[in-house]
Formats: structure tokens, sequence, C-alpha cells
């Protein structure tokens, strides 16, 4: 194995040609070609988190000016952060994201998780399932939640089957419940996703090398042992990729949102993306949006940037 | 001129340096071997022939030119890798040939240089299988062949046989030392096992955390360790270091060892120590290898300066050609190395005949020899 | 074991048959439970769309259909009204085709390429840009909509300005191209997490001993990174796919009209404003959009698992 | 906005440098219209306005954008307009125009105006959206009621009621349907369609008057008063008498189950007559139309315009075709009928139209005359989005229980009302 356990700055740094000019472009040809993608990433970007700044201490309205009205953008999401009888839209909003994305998140790494491990275990008929789990990912969230409305519809759906079925205490009318609502969108993008983090887990435990395993039962770590402490925190950087698609799946689930309650009845299903979409461009407040969508990439950052960063330090160490 | 010349040559990354001012040279058809505990730069020092690292400070130049801002493709090199680095997309043919395509040779001479080549390393069934179908062996011995075809002015190997059990890895090593006598090739070698050390090279460089600590035939690394480092990784098992003290009298020095139960040994200092630095009370390290300390009938008998110690066997490990013995003096593990056929039991006190005309003093601080 | 060992011999193995009898029917039961789960949704959808309309909205929702036909499925592919011609969804699903794969392919390379320089030839700041655009997934899409369409209004004059001297638009302000520019910059950072985990695992001494061979950057990405990176690829081109495929936001802000992809066209048929509900053919519609989705997850599902565990979830 | 300026400064530089930009040959004859009326009969209606169109020579490039009441077609819309290449003209909704004509983006077809006298024959409310300070930049298409109720006359018969003149009459009503096990009230709990059916429930509980003063004045007084509470709990009244399965439902959902008989009656504008109109159901035979109880005589409007973008010299042509083809007097008679609504003129013959239709020609042109005719605060035709957007707020957090109580209610309306302004 290398030698040199102090992580280098670089895994290949080439002699550096001097005076050529051709010798400085091949030096210079991997930045050249990571340049156009960071370019990109940078002007679409971080180009336009800045956009969406300035416009956020403006007074904007259905369009960008340029008409500075200092911090009252985030004064008013401030105050309407507090205002919680009745919820403003934006209380609302952030308390959804965080029962929606704890629950989205939560549920479909556990999820995720116990399929895998299920689907691990020698499994006959595990090419027939595994598409199964899988293929709600393929639809879209429109799809899925259209799909779901429907499925949950009291009227229609679910707890109509169960009644025609003869058990009719059955009630389930979470999806037409303005305070269960969001819990029905949960359940929709759980359904969606957790097929993937379930994907995601499979390889992770596919991945394990056996003799750890071999070594496991030895020491005498029965089946729920060798998971809880060997398998699990063997698969930590799994959950790593788990948790950013997921994050990021929460963070854009605006059309799951509105499909599924059918329009935000009551504002009750409210997200911070409807709130800064709805404030963009159907309400005509786009510098409200704008701050709030700063705020949301701020609270973004303050989760994943620190993660982020001790994940990628120490993989390199 | 020596074919390959390393000057004062330095590695830093950030403020950790690596390589802290090595000058090696080589000649034409020698055989390098670099050897050193892990981490102590050896493969960093290979990179940077390889041109795989940038030079931070000095200057490398193989045949008389400097290289230091060569690309590693216009070195006129081989690599073979620790882990063989095959091409797995590509069968072993078109791994051999690769390098010579990636140079434009035409096809026709590439096949014929391929051809040869396997023929040599016995490879000619398997140019059209790919390296995963291969087994440990067939893969060094293709990253071999993927060296020799380019037939390139040095050879690099990093630690090539470390992945192979010990029967392919004996195996291989002659087939290496073969090969080199049979080419005279040019070669930097790095290993940390020090029998591959000494059975290929012609030349070895030991080092410690970015420093030479010394260079030599293997002859002289394993007869005269330049210090206590040396001595001590080289040889297996390990030479038996034990701490004593020098008395003088009558202008003769001897070292007594003391010992946790019995009287404490006095052995005369070895000759080949500097007499003038042995002052009265100093205390040194008396090295000895586990050859040098036999049953008496085992030892050499030309050697005049044999003493014998009476010392309780801890442990006996016959090993077939010979038994190793172990007992404790000084406080430590003493390993001797008698024939086959002598016959102790643990727990004897048995004779034990030092050959001191192979012993070595150190000093205990710096590690120096004396 | 290497990583390339690994990457050479990636077949599950898992030896202990650590179950009995009884553990094993509660696993069965619990998986053969979650497949009903999973599957009830796309069942339902299936027989509603077999179902003629009075069917659907007269009777129950899990019954099986009297006499499944086709008829909306048909409806829905050649003769349902998107808009005001009502020549059903087919023509979309070109439109989606001709920008899915360029976008798909563009930023699958790219990224390829990123995560060969992120690890291969890293350079001081190499983590700060990777964090960079790996924070740039998050970014939500409603508040890049005014600013891109900005950016793309000015390559739409680019256009007509090399319409108007050069005969032709170079492909600037055309609504396809226009939505694979916004897909691949906003697939980049995905893209490139992918490949990097993957290369990250990638043995550097291939790397080098390529370049000791003589192989340039290119030649060494070309003729050793990409040849041995099909398990990332199909991954990567997966998720992609399904991601570009599924996009609304974008293709109904960007390319609206007829140029626009499939699911704007499912949109316009499914969420009329006023008018008879045709759940059938609505149905039937969402999953003739959603078919090149379901068709890549169910046929190459497999390869979709075997190429995450080759690299994508080693963190 | 900065880096755009300096990018279009790059551009006209490049262009400036090189080329003299070449004009463009020919008229463009080519009308890019964005929509989303992508229903049946709302796409035959406009099907007519593009063979109209055709006939003189005009191609039709479709841009539907389905959805909820055209929300995404708006963001398209600003995307396309902030891309500097507009539609030649987009179907658009109240405030939504003003603010573009303000920001300048739309164009002028006063010549056209002048010329055919529309001035005259619109109803002069909606003209505040046509118009911009005297110049005309978009064509009404029609003229929705919002105070509209629509009854199943079988269900009616049935649980022998008649025509509720009042709010009490209606929860009389009401209460007869509950009573004989029919739903009385189909909803969709949408926040927009709770707003409208609101919007209702304020002109009838304080008057046509009181709705101005509140709504278009945003009189704070006004809405803080008695009136507008005693609004609020008419509206918790009718929640009463709703399914359980309402929230979120489809207004055209809501409207099926009128048609079918399951429920007795919807409170909706007049395009719920539509999807009577395709179950094949006769106005006066199979269904009724009568005005929001206590509201007869008054109209709370919206309109579907198409705004006027301001395009390219080359494109004015086929926009001043498109508008005059849809303000021709048989285009308004034929699309309207098959909306449901009312022709946008005034001067447009009732005889294609059913008898709801007839009623709604006549109460229009009598609330205009009568100074009746008010824009529907839910429609955003009494007030800008930001306003509509917290009346949405307000009435859809008071109707799911959210805001508990008529008196918060009105207190919340203020206060979101001012925070939106």
């Amino acid at each position: 194995m290398t030698e040199i356990t102090v992580a280098p700055l670089a895994d290949v740094t080439m002699p550096r040609p001097r005076g050529s000019v051709r010798g400085r472009l091949q030096d210079a040809l991997p930045k050249l070609v990571l340049a156009p993608s960071f370019a990109a990433i940078l002007l679409f970007v971080y180009g336009f988190i800045l956009w969406t700044f300035y416009l956020s201490f403006t007074n904007s309205k259905a369009f960008a000016n340029d008409h500075l009205v200092g911090l009252s953008n985030y004064q008013k999401l401030w105050t309407w952060t507090f205002e919680t009888d009745p919820p403003s839209g934006w209380y609302t909003a952030i308390i959804n994201m965080g029962l929606f994305g704890g629950l989205y998140v939560v549920c479909c790494l556990a999820l995720g998780l116990t399929l895998a491990i299920l689907l691990d275990q020698k499994i006959r008929g595990e090419g027939f399932l595994r598409p199964i789990y899988l293929y709600p990912l393929a639809l879209s969230f429109i799809v899925t939640g259209t799909a779901w409305k429907l499925f949950l519809d009291p009227g229609i759906g679910l707890e109509k089957a169960v009644h025609d079925l003869g058990w009719t205490s059955f009630s389930f009318d979470w999806v037409v419940n303005p305070r269960m609502m969001i819990y029905c969108v949960a359940i929709a993008g759980i359904w969606a996703s957790s097929g993937f983090v379930m994907a995601l887990f499979l390889a992770g435990l596919r991945g394990i090398d056996g003799e750890i395993l071999k070594a496991a039962q030895i020491d005498g770590a029965s089946g729920f042992m060798m998971y809880r402490r060997i398998i699990i925190p063997i698969m930590r950087p799994v959950f790593f990729s788990a948790l950013i698609i997921l994050t990021h799946l929460a963070i854009k689930s605006y059309d799951l949102v509105l499909s599924v309650t059918g329009k935000n009845p009551g504002g009750a299903a409210e997200l911070p993306s409807t709130f800064m979409y709805s404030y963009t461009f159907t309400r005509n407040q786009m510098a409200v949006g704008s701050a709030s969508a700063i705020i949301m990439l701020m609270a973004i950052a303050a989760i994943m940037v620190p993660y982020l960063y001790s994940e990628l330090r120490e993989k390199s160490q | 001129m020596s074919f390959l010349e390393i000057r004062k040559l330095k590695k830093r990354f950030g403020a950790l340096e690596i390589i802290k001012g090595v000058n090696l040279t080589l000649e034409k058809g020698g055989f390098l071997v670099l050897v050193g505990p892990s981490g102590c730069g050896k493969s960093t020092l290979l990179n940077m022939i390889a041109g795989l690292e940038t030079i931070s400070e000095g200057e490398i130049s193989i045949d008389g030119s400097v290289v230091n801002d060569l690309h590693p493709s216009k070195r006129d090199i081989a690599m073979v890798f620790q882990s063989y680095a095959l091409y797995p997309n590509m069968s072993v043919e078109q791994n051999m040939a690769f390098g010579m395509e990636m140079r434009g040779v035409p096809k026709a001479e590439r096949d014929a240089a391929v051809t040869e080549v396997a023929k040599t390393l016995q490879l000619d069934h398997l140019l059209k299988r790919r390296p995963g179908q291969l087994s440990g062996g067939q893969r060094q011995r293709v990253a071999m062949g993927r060296a020799l075809v380019r037939k390139p002015r040095v050879f690099l190997f990093d630690e090539p046989l470390s992945n192979l059990d010990a029967k392919l890895r004996v195996d291989l090593r002659t087939e290496i030392k073969r090969l080199h006598q049979s080419t005279h090739a040019t070669i930097v070698y790095v290993t940390h096992d020090q029998i591959e050390a000494m059975t290929l090279a012609t030349k070895i460089a030991v080092l410690k955390e970015g420093v030479l600590q010394q260079v030599g035939t293997p002859y002289e690394i394993y007869n005269n360790p330049a210090n206590l480092f040396v001595a001590d990784f080289m040889g297996s098992p390990s030479m038996n270091l034990m701490t004593g003290k020098v008395t003088r009298a009558n202008g003769h020095a001897s070292v007594l060892l003391e010992r946790v139960d019995g009287a404490p040994i006095e052995l005369p200092a070895p000759r080949g120590a500097d007499i003038s630095a042995l002052t009265d009370g100093r205390a040194v390290i008396m090295g000895i290898r586990p050859e040098a300390i036999t049953d008496l009938d085992g030892a050499d008998r030309h050697s005049k300066g044999i003493s014998m110690v009476d010392a309780r066997v801890d442990v006996v490990q016959p090993a077939g050609s010979d038994t190793f013995v172990v007992t404790k003096i000084a406080g430590k593990e003493v390993t001797a190395r008698m024939r086959a056929e002598t016959i102790v039991q643990p727990g004897q006190t048995v004779p034990f005949a030092f050959n001191l005309d192979k012993a070595l003093l150190f000093d205990p601080a710096s590690g120096a020899r004396l | 074991m290497s990583a390339a060992d690994a990457l050479l011999a990636a077949e599950p193995r898992r030896d202990p048959s650590r179950s009995s009898m009884t553990t094993r029917i509660v696993i069965y039961g619990l998986l053969g439970f979650f497949a009903i789960v999973y599957l009830l949704p796309l069942v339902v959808m299936v027989m509603t769309s077999l179902k003629p309309l009075d069917e659907v909205t007269g009777g129950n929702m899990f019954a099986l259909p009297k006499e499944p036909n086709f008829d909306a499925w048909a409806k829905a592919w050649g003769t349902t009204c998107v808009g005001l011609t009502c020549e059903g969804i087919k023509g979309y699903f070109w439109n989606s085709i001709k920008m899915v794969i360029p976008a798909v392919l563009i930023s699958t390379l790219l990224g390829a390429l990123n995560g060969y320089v992120l690890t291969k030839w890293r350079f001081a700041g190499h983590r700060l840009v990777f964090g960079l655009m790996l924070f740039a997934c998050f970014i939500p899409f409603q508040s890049v909509i005014i600013p891109m369409a900005v950016i793309l209004g000015m390559l739409g004059e680019w256009g007509n300005f090399f319409t108007d001297n050069l005969g032709v638009s170079l492909g600037f302000g055309n609504p396809t191209v226009n939505l694979v520019l916004v897909h691949t910059v906003y697939g980049l950072g995905f893209t490139t997490l992918f490949f990097r985990n993957f290369y990250e695992a990638f043995p550097t001494e291939l790397v080098k001993s390529a370049m000791i061979d003589g192989a340039g950057f290119f030649q060494i990405f070309r003729r050793i990174m990409l040849p041995n990176s099909g398990p990332i690829f199909i991954v990567t081109v997966i998720y992609q796919f399904t991601n570009i495929w599924n996009d609304f936001l974008f293709g109904a802000t960007f390319a609206a009209g007829d140029q626009s992809p499939m699911t704007v066209a499912v949109n316009n048929v499914v969420n009329t404003s006023t008018g008879i509900i045709e759940y059938n053919v609505n149905m039937a519609a969402a999953i003739i959009a959603a078919a090149p989705t379901l068709f890549v997850y169910v046929v190459a599902g497999r390869y979709f698992v075997r190429g995450l565990m080759a690299g994508a979830v080693k963190g | 906005m900065k880096f755009r300026t300096m990018l279009m400064a790059g551009v006209a530089l490049a262009s400036a440098a090189g080329f003299a930009a070449s004009a463009h040959a020919a008229d463009d004859k080519t009308v890019q219209m964005l929509h989303w009326w992508t229903s049946g009969g709302e796409a035959a209606a406009l099907n007519v306005l593009k063979g109209d169109l055709a006939k003189e020579g005009f191609a039709w490039k479709d841009v539907p954008v389905a959805g909820g009441g055209g929300e995404g077609a708006m963001t398209a819309l600003k995307a396309m307009v902030a891309a500097g290449n507009p539609p030649t003209a987009s179907q658009i909704l109240g405030y939504f125009a003003v603010d573009y004509a303000e920001a300048g983006k739309l164009g002028d077809i006063t010549s056209l105006a002048t010329k055919e006298n529309w001035a005259k024959v619109v109803p002069t409310a909606l003209q505040k959206f046509t118009t911009t300070n005297g110049k005309w930049d978009a064509v009404p298409v029609n003229i929705h009621s919002v105070n509209w109720v629509w009854i199943n006359k079988a269900v009616l018969e049935k649980i022998g009621g008649t025509e509720p003149k009042t709010f009490d009459e209606f929860i009389a009503l009401l209460d007869k349907a509950k009573a004989a096990g029919v739903i009385p009230l189909a909803l969709g709990g949408q926040p927009w369609q709770e707003a409208t059916m609101f919007d209702s429930v304020v002109a009838s509980t304080g008057g046509i008057e009181f709705y101005k003063k509140a709504f278009v004045d945003l009189d704070e007084s006004a809405l803080k008063s008695d009136t507008m509470k005693k609004s609020f709990d008419n509206l918790a009244k009718l929640k009463a008498y709703t399914d359980p399965n309402f929230a979120g439902r489809d207004w055209n959902l809501a409207t099926a189950m009128v048609i079918k008989g399951d429920a007795l009656v919807q409170v909706m504008g007049d395009w719920a007559k539509g999807e009577f109109k395709a179950a094949n159901k006769e106005a006066g035979k199979d269904f009724l139309c009568y005005r929001f109880p206590g509201t007869d005589g008054s109209v709370i409007y919206n309109t579907d315009m198409f705004a006027m973008f301001n395009v390219p010299a080359d494109r004015k042509a086929a926009q001043l075709a498109l508008a005059d083809a849809t303000m021709s007097i048989s285009f308004q008679s034929a699309f309207n009928v098959v909306k449901g609504s009312v022709p946008a003129r005034m001067d447009v013959p009732d005889t294609a139209f059913d008898i709801c239709g007839k009623k709604g020609i006549a109460d229009v042109k009598a609330a205009n005359a009568d100074g009746k005719f008010v824009g529907s605060m839910a429609q955003n035709y009494a007030q800008p989005p930001a306003v509509a957007g917290a009346y949405h707020d307000v009435v859809t957090k008071f109707f799911h229980g959210e805001i508990k109580t008529s008196d918060s209610a009105v207190t919340e309306l203020v206060k979101a009302i001012n925070a939106a302004k």
C-alpha cells in the first residue's frame, strides 16, 4: 500500500515543464477541463443566488427592480416566523419542512435499510422484487402525487375500498384533513424515494467485505447485533450519499405537495418551496419570495456545509 | 558519471518534509533496492524518479541529463506497481502494447515486441485474456512484461511482490534476478522486505524517515551496518541487540552485560570496534546476529573471538535447516541459530558460543556504529 | 482487497444462512407486504387506464376492469387534445427524447471529466471546488427561473444575431437546446458527485502507469477511465434520465409550446382547468409518460444496484 | 439586473462591431398564444379563433400550459418576458395585466380600439384592466361572474325546494337537503374556491356597496366591521353543509357531484356551466342557475383577457389581427356559449345563449348600468395578487379552522392585507 500516510496535496503532481507554452497548456489542461463546469455552476448557481440575495433587499413585486428597502422583507419573514395563532404561511412552511423533511428522510432511510436488509437474506426472487421497490422513482412527483391523492381519497380510494370490504368503521381521511395532509405528502414521498435508498443500501451491504462478517460471527455477534454494531456503521458513507439525495429531494418536493394536497387547502401543507413559488410568481411579491429563498438556502447551508466539510475532510485523511 | 544520479533531493508536502536531501547514484545495469519501513519515503522517492511526484528541491538525472521537468512518459522508464496496475479493460496483449501504442509504434512492431517478451515470460497462451481472468502470479508477470516490452532505460519496481503468497514470491524473485542478469537492465526496486533486498540488489539503499541511512552492497549492509537502524532492519531473524556497559582494563575493552538471574556476562569488545571510543563505564548496545550465536560445535572454527556464555533456554524454534533458540540476556530476548541436530529443551541451561568477530557496538543515544 | 480487484470482481456474496424457518417466513411476508404496497398505486393506474370512463367514475377504483381495453391508451397517444391540437402526446414524446438524450449524455460526460480531474489531477482548492459543486445540488429551482430566463433570452438574441448574419442560429435560442443547457447545468452537481466518488476508489496506479506509458490527459480518460466506468455510467445515466425526463418546471417554463417535453403535454392533458376529467386517458397518458423511465428501472435495475455497489455509495 | 445590462451591452457591442443588424425580410405571420385553456370545450372555442385567423392568413402557434388557474402559464409568461421573448398574446387575469402594463411590457392597440369603438361596448369597469393611461393593451374575451349557485333540478324537486332569495333561505334549503340525505353543498376545498365563494357571501351579507367599500377601497373600518364578521360567520355556516372529504377537491369534481345528483348545489363561477354542458345537461331542465342568494342584480365579475405584448414591428400585424378577431361579435358569441360566460362586449345578441347565458348577459348590462358590476376579490379583479393572496390565506385558514373565530378572522384579514399592500 501507499507509504505516505499524510495526505498529499495531489495524487499525481506532474512535473511542470517551465517555459514552453505547450507544456503550460498541458499543465493547465485538467483545470481547463473542469473550468466550464465550474464556471457554469458559479454563474447559474452562485451568480443566481447573489442575484436573489440582491432582490431580497429590494421591493420587487411582479418584476425585479432596484428599489432598495433594506431588511424589511426579512423583517416580515421574521415576524411571520413567530405568528403561530393563526399560523402564518411562513410559520407553517417552516414547521412542515421540519415535519415533512424529518419524516421523509428518516422514514426513507429506515424503510430503505429494512428492505435492503430483508432483500439481502438470500432471497429467492430478488430480481423480481427489487424493481417493484425501485419503480416509484421512475414516476415524476406529479404522477406520484396524483396517484396518491386518488388512492388516499376517502370518498373513492382506500377508505371506500375497505368499507366495501365490510369494515365500515375504518377511517383514513388524512388527505382531506388539513392538519394531517402533510403526512400524506410524506407518505407519497417515502413511497416514491425509499426504493432508491433501498438500492443504495443494498449496494452498500453487498459491498461489505465478507471476512469482516465472518470475524464478527466468530466474535459471537448474532444477526441483529451484527447489523447494529458492524454492518450499519460500515455503511456510513451510504448514509451520506442517501442523505444528500434525500435532502435535495425534500427541499425540491414542490410538485408533490401541490398534487397530493390539491392546491394546499387551509394553507396547511405550505412548504418553503411552495411559499417561495407563490410569493414570487402568483402573489407578485418577488422580494419576499427571494428573501425566503435566501433563508432556505442559508438553512440548508447551516445543516449541510459542516456535514459536507467533515465528510470530505475525513475521507482524504 | 553514473547512469542514474540523485542529488540533494527533497520532497515537501506543505511544511512536511518527506524526503530530506537524498544523494544516490546507480551505474548502468545496476540493481538498486530502496528498502525501509513503511512511511520512510521510499515509494515517494521512486515516484519522483518516475516523474509522478514533483521535486521540491534537488536533481535527478538519467544518463547524464536532468529529468526534473520531464513528463514521466518522456523519461524512458517503465514501472511495475504493487497492484500491477493492469488496465482491466484491455487484454494482456493490449496492456503490454499500450505504452508503445501511445508512442506511435507501428502495430507490426508492437506485436513482434509483445510476442518476444511474452515468450520470455511464458505468457504466450495468456495474451488474449483480460487481467481479471489471471492469477496473481500471472498478473505480476504481465506487469513485468509490460515494462520489459518497452526496453526502457530504467525499470522501476514498486513492491512488486508483496501481494503474492510466499512461494510465488520466491519464484518470481528468482525470475526477476534472472531477467536482470540476462537483460542487464538498470533497475530501481522498492521493497520493505529485506530478504528481497539482499537477494536481488547489487546495491541497497536503506531509508528511514526520508533520510538515507546507508548505501552499499548487500554484503556491506548486512555485515557492516552503519548504524543501529540498518543493523536492526536488515536480517531475519533480526540482529540481537543487548544493552551493556564498557569496562576497560589494561588497554583492553570489554562489554558487561547485566543479567537478571546470575552474574553479569563479560565479553571482550568486538575487534572491529573503535577502541578509543570505548571509555570506561560508557553505555553501549552490542549487536550480534543470530548466526553468530551458536552451539559450540556449530561455532566458526576460524574465528578468534568465540566466547562461551551459559544461559537458560526460553523457547526452541526448530526451522528445519536450523534451530533457533531464544534466551534472555541483559533483559532482552536473544536468538541463537543452532544446528538442526542440536537437542535443547526449554528450561535447560546450555552454553551459547558468541562469535565476537561478528559482533558490533553502537551508541545507544545516536545509534551510530562505534 | 485492492480497488482494482473490487472493480473486477464485484459479485454479491453472503454466506451465513443464519435464519430459521420462522424468520424466513417473516422475511418473505414482510417483503411481500411491501411489494403489494409499492405496487398498488401502479396497479390502480393501469386498471383505471383499461376501463371505460363511466366504469371509472361510477365504480370502485380497486375493482378489476370488466372489459379491459386499450382505447384510453390509443386516445392518449394519438387523439387526445393538448391545447388546441388533438394529436395526442406522441409528438411530445419525441421532444422529450431529443432533449433528454443530449442532456443526459453531456451532463454525464462532464461529470465524468470533473470527477476525473477532482480525483486524479488534484490541484490546490480541489476540495472547495467540489464542495461548491455539491452544494449547488441544493439550490431550489424555483428561485433560478427568472435569472435563467434572462440568460436564455440573451442566448436567444445571439441566436437571432447569428441567424441574421450567418443564416443559422447555431442552436442559440432553440428551446430544446435551452433545456439541454439548463438540465446539464443543474445536473452537474450530481454527476460530478457520482463520478468523483467512483474515481476516488479507482486505483491511481492505473493512471500513473498509463502516464508512464505515455498517455496524456485525455488518452488516460478515454482509454483507461471510461472503459472501466461502466457501472457508474449506468447509475448516473439512469439517475439523470429519470430526473430530466420527469422534469416539469423547466420544461413548462422554458419550452412551452410545440417544443415542450412530454411532462408538459401530459400536464396539459391531465390538468385541464375545465371539462370532464377522463381519468382513464389521464392515467394512460401518465403511464406512457413514465414508460421510458419505468422500462429503464425494470430492465436495468440490476445494473443500477451493481453500479451503485461499484462506487457511487462509497461516500 | 446589473449583470443583465452588462451582458446586453456585450451583445449590443458585438452586433455593433461586426454587422449591422439586418431587418427581417417580411412580416412574421404567426400568432404565438400562451393560454391554459386545454380542455375540450375551451379548446374548441379557441379553435374558432384559430380558424378565423387562418382565414386571414395568420398561423396559430399554440403555447398551452395547463393547470392551477394559470399558475404554470403565468410562470412561463414571466420567463418569456424576462427573456425578452414575449408571446404575441397571453391569456391573463386581472391585476397581472396591470403589472405587465405598468412594467411597460405590453404593446399598444389603441388604433384598432378606436376604430372599432371598443370603449363604448366594453363595460367601463373592465377597461381598467384592458387599458393603461388611455391606451388599449389587452382585449377581454369574456365576462365571468362568480356569484352563481348551480342546482341539480331533480334533487331540488325531490326535496321540495324553491329558489332561495336570501342567505337565510339558502340555509333553509341546505337544511332540507341535509334532512333528505343529500350532500347539500358541493365544494372543492381549495383556497381559491373557498375565497371565491366568500366573495359571494360578503356581497350577500353586506350588500354590494359594502363589498366595494371593503374589497375595492380596502376600507379598514369595513374590513373590521361587524358585517365582515357576520360574513365570516355565514361562511362558517356553509361549511357545515359540505361532505367531509371536500378538502383539496378540484372544482369540477364538485360540479360533477351536482351533475350526478349526489349534491344539491355548488357555489361557483359560471365556468361551471361548461361542465353541465359537457355532461349533456340542459339549463333550466336538468340544472338551475341562480344568483347567489342576496346578490341578485349584482355581478361580481372576473374576465379572461388576452394581453397584447410589446412585440417587434414584424409581429404587430398578426397581433392586431388577433385582437380584432377576438373582439369580433361572432367570436365573442361562439366562445362564450361554450365557456358558460357572457360576452365581454355588450352589443352581442343573446340569441345563441341558453337561459343562464341570457340571464348572465342581462345581469351584466343591468349591473354595469347600476354600478353593481364589481371585480372579484378572490380572482384578482378587486386587488393586486399580493392582497388577493393574503385574502385567500385568511379565508382558507378560517374555513379549515386554523383561524377559530370571526373576530380573529377580521383582525387577521386586516393584518394580512396591510402586510401585502
